[in-house]
């Protein structure tokens, strides 16, 4: 295949998977208001459009347009940055995500956009300097609970990652590849094929630090509004607060869609005859299941204290993970001699 | 085409490691090392070596040089009005011994040695990944083993070293 | 057991369960600015003044309002009727609502019944000096919001029904809604404590 | 194809960087960062080594470079966080308590 073709294939692709991200993050901040109503007996957005519907964009526009302050005695330069080293580490995340069965498009195949056989470490890697954004921006702020919130989602984020990485190793174990396609088509065959049924403690594990790692509700230590003003992001204002919005947003729908990928088979559809259902939306509907679990989760449970977040991280959920990975390299290795 | 990434790659490499040593601000030589990380981490990729480009970001980017700026935070460290140590005259001496014995080596080497028996089509073949992993845990076990030694004794000198009331305690007890 | 249940996590599900009914009932919002509540008589909105059905005003300017307030917004300029000696009226009347706390103790006070609370509860403006309502103002109100203004007046039983007259000015100027103080002696309750009264109680 | 020897001679430039840093920089944390870029320059050597004498020991050396990268890097913030708390000062010049 030409430069010119593989070129153009990944930037088609790459404009379609991130609008559709996009467009997802948008409608996220609008079904999470939503679903919240909902459970709380209100409506919330009613007034943009039928149903509320146009609200994001109105959301939108509002802050791209509002006044861009950058506080005195702020460090200038990461001040400006560090929503961005936020938010691209977010989207990078999805280009190893396979949404679909292989197609041919242009002459070459399609599906992702690129299937690297790292492809999970990638975005751990990625997901690991998403910290930055966050450490940097509450320090460059020059305020304190700026700074607070920083420091506290430094810690978080290295504990969970940690969490994180170790719950997947029992899925690894089982499919013995890191390309995210290979996992994918290791689950083939249904819903009972679906790690989860084998590993479902490794979910469960996934699951929390995936709640912790995006800084969501019961583990938002880094921006709890009731202590922290709102933490890192309490000194931003306008676009670079869209910015730092949209990162956390992205990142939720990222670990969403990796655990879609990782335990309940990606684009595979639950039983045989379900087939004729393009594979993007089996993913999009695993995808936005997890995302309502999300939402739901912060629906019910009160924030948790900083000293039991971290007591839960390294005390609780490590060892489980840890003798998670035991127990399935024993079997796996009973298995296959 | 691999040469124009490879010169901008280490240029951007040289360029971030002078910035790294010479910025006063040490959140700027934190985020000049990790740019030059992440070239790094591109040098790998060209070198066939996506799984250690991936972990250097992972361990470099991800952990360590986290550790550092969570460090400068806890102790707030802001810029000085003189960076250079006083003795720097005495160090360019040395220095120049140092870049002397580099530059011998470089010259007595020689590149003509001779090649082992994974070639990149092999490597490719079998995967990055699981050619590291097969090396690691069988020809290396032993010293894989000892580097976990090293880094239990690490974390429990550095928890030692930092915790407040052990180094309270032993104080008391001597007094 | 409890260590099962934490493992299992049964109490977060059983909150997550009780979230998940929640979801389906009914939502209680209502769309404000379509549709709105439906106010009880006795609500205390913004204050008016009213006046007679021929149109002159009520109000006596005796400044028993202004002394009733607890937080001093009221203000009257009390004056002479012209060419009658014995007649008052209000000159001018302040009510400066940035202060006011809608208690309605000025309308409790008012022995004409000259004020009276309306539904009226958007009070926002766009200058802080349109909240100083004066005398034009208050009784511009009064004319707009009447029939609150009546409902008003009986739902905290200071009128009952006979408010507004059909024939003659005044027949109710001094008139108070009925006391009925029963049959007989009642027992002087007042100045004593609760001993004294439960003994003078238990006498009879 | 890049040669080999344009490898060795980059590894060199910043292992030779990170000593200048480690030797004229007076802020402790300023010459662990120089130590992280010669251990780096280390790393660039060996997956050179490692690619072009189509071994794949390089790499798996390059492991342990970062093994010992994370316990320097453990061990030393904790030494810089004790010196702080004691000293109240990170700089190399100040800590003369064991000079003669």
């Amino acid at each position: 295949m030409e430069l010119g073709t593989t070129v153009l294939l990944a930037v088609i692709q790459i404009a379609v998977v991130m609008g559709v991200v996009l467009l997802s993050v948008a409608y996220m901040t609008y079904a999470e208001r939503k679903v919240l109503s909902f459970m709380q007996d209100r409506l919330g957005p009613m007034e943009v459009g039928p149903w509320g519907l146009l609200q994001p964009i109105a959301d939108g526009l509002k802050l791209f347009m509002k006044e861009d302050i950058i506080p005195s005695g702020a460090n200038k330069i990461i001040f400006a940055v560090a929503p961005i080293i936020c938010l691209i580490p977010a989207l990078i995340g999805f280009a190893v995500v396979p949404y679909s069965e292989g197609f041919s498009l242009l002459g070459g195949t399609g599906g992702t956009i690129t299937d690297l056989n790292v492809g999970l470490l990638y975005i751990f890697a990625f997901a690991s300097v998403g910290a930055y954004g966050v450490i940097l921006g509450g320090w460059a702020s020059n305020s304190k609970y700026a700074l607070l919130g920083g420091l506290r989602s430094g810690a978080q984020v290295i504990s969970y990652e940690l969490v994180i990485g170790l719950s997947i190793v029992g899925v690894l174990l089982l499919s013995e590849s890191l390309s995210l396609r290979a996992i994918t088509e290791h689950q083939d065959g249904g819903f009972w094929h679906w790690n989860l049924w084998v590993q479902p403690v490794a979910f469960v594990t996934y699951v929390i630090a995936a709640v912790a790692e995006t800084n969501r509700l019961p583990f938002d230590m880094p921006e709890a509004e009731s202590e922290l003003v709102a933490g890192f992001f309490t000194e931003y204002s306008g676009m670079r607060f869209a910015f730092f919005f949209l990162a956390e947003y992205a990142n939720m729908i990222l670990v969403s869609c990796l655990a879609s990928v990782l335990f309940l088979g990606g684009y595979e559809a639950p039983a045989e005859f379900l087939n004729f259902v393009p594979g993007f939306v089996w993913l999009a509907l695993k995808t936005w299941a997890l995302l309502f679990f999300f939402i739901w989760i912060r629906g019910t449970f009160p924030r948790v204290r900083f000293d039991q977040l971290m007591k839960f991280g390294w005390k609780v959920l490590i060892p489980v993970a840890l003798v998670n990975i035991l127990v399935t390299a024993v079997g796996v290795y009973i298995v296959n001699n | 085409m691999m040469q124009a990434i490879f010169i901008y790659l280490a240029t951007v490499c040289v360029v971030c490691a002078v910035l790294t040593v010479s910025l006063r601000q040490p959140v700027y030589n934190v985020m000049a090392l990790l740019t030059m990380f992440f070239h790094v981490a591109g040098l790998y990729v060209l070198l066939n070596a996506e799984f250690l480009a991936v972990v250097q970001i992972i361990v470099y980017a991800g952990a360590i040089l986290v550790l550092y700026l969570f460090v400068l935070m806890l102790l707030n460290l802001r810029s000085e009005s003189r960076h250079l140590h006083r003795q720097w005259p005495f160090a360019v001496l040395i220095l120049g011994s140092v870049a002397a014995m580099l530059v011998g080596a470089m010259q007595a080497g020689g590149f003509g040695l001779p090649t082992g028996e994974a070639p990149a089509q092999v490597i490719q073949a079998v995967g990055n990944t699981e050619s590291i992993g097969l090396t690691l845990y069988t020809d290396y076990l032993l010293p894989f083993e000892l580097a976990s030694l090293v880094l239990l004794v690490a974390m429990i000198g550095a928890i030692v070293l930092t915790k407040k009331e052990l180094i309270q305690d032993h104080g008391e007890e001597q007094s | 057991m409890g260590l099962i249940r934490s493992i299992f996590m049964t109490e977060l599900l059983m909150g997550m369960k009780l979230v998940f009914k929640q979801m389906f009932k009914p939502y209680c919002t209502l769309q404000y600015p379509h549709v709105r509540h439906d106010i009880p008589d006795g609500y205390r909105g913004l204050m008016s003044l009213l006046r007679y059905e021929d149109g002159s005003e009520r109000c006596v300017g005796c400044s028993l309002c202004e002394a009733a307030c607890p937080s001093n917004c009221i203000k009257v300029v009390s004056d002479e009727v012209p060419g009658q000696p014995l007649v008052r009226y209000a000159r001018e009347y302040y009510l400066d609502i940035t202060r006011c706390v809608f208690c309605g103790f000025c309308t409790e006070a008012c022995p004409v019944d000259a004020l009276a609370m309306t539904k009226v509860y958007e009070a926002s403006v766009f200058d802080r000096r349109d909240l100083m309502f004066d005398k034009r103002k208050l009784y511009e109100l009064g004319e707009q919001h009447l029939a609150d203004g009546k409902a008003y007046l009986i739902a905290h039983n200071m009128d009952d029904g006979t408010l507004f007259p059909k024939e003659g000015l005044g027949d109710n100027r001094y008139s108070f809604p009925p006391v009925d103080l029963g049959e007989g002696e009642r027992p002087v309750t007042v100045g004593l404590t609760r001993e004294a009264l439960e003994m003078e109680l238990s006498k009879q | 194809m890049i040669p080999l020897s344009s490898y060795v001679i980059l590894s060199a430039v910043i292992f030779f960087i990170g000593v200048i840093g480690v030797v004229i920089r007076r802020t402790i944390i300023v010459v662990l960062l120089s130590i992280e870029l010669m251990l780096n320059a280390v790393n660039i050597n060996f997956v050179a080594f490692s690619h072009y004498l189509e071994s794949i020991t390089g790499q798996v050396f390059v492991f342990f470079t970062l093994t010992v990268a994370a316990a320097e890097v453990a061990v030393g913030l904790a030494l810089l966080i004790a010196i702080y708390r004691n000293r109240k000062t990170v700089n190399v010049e100040e800590l003369d308590v064991m000079k003669w």
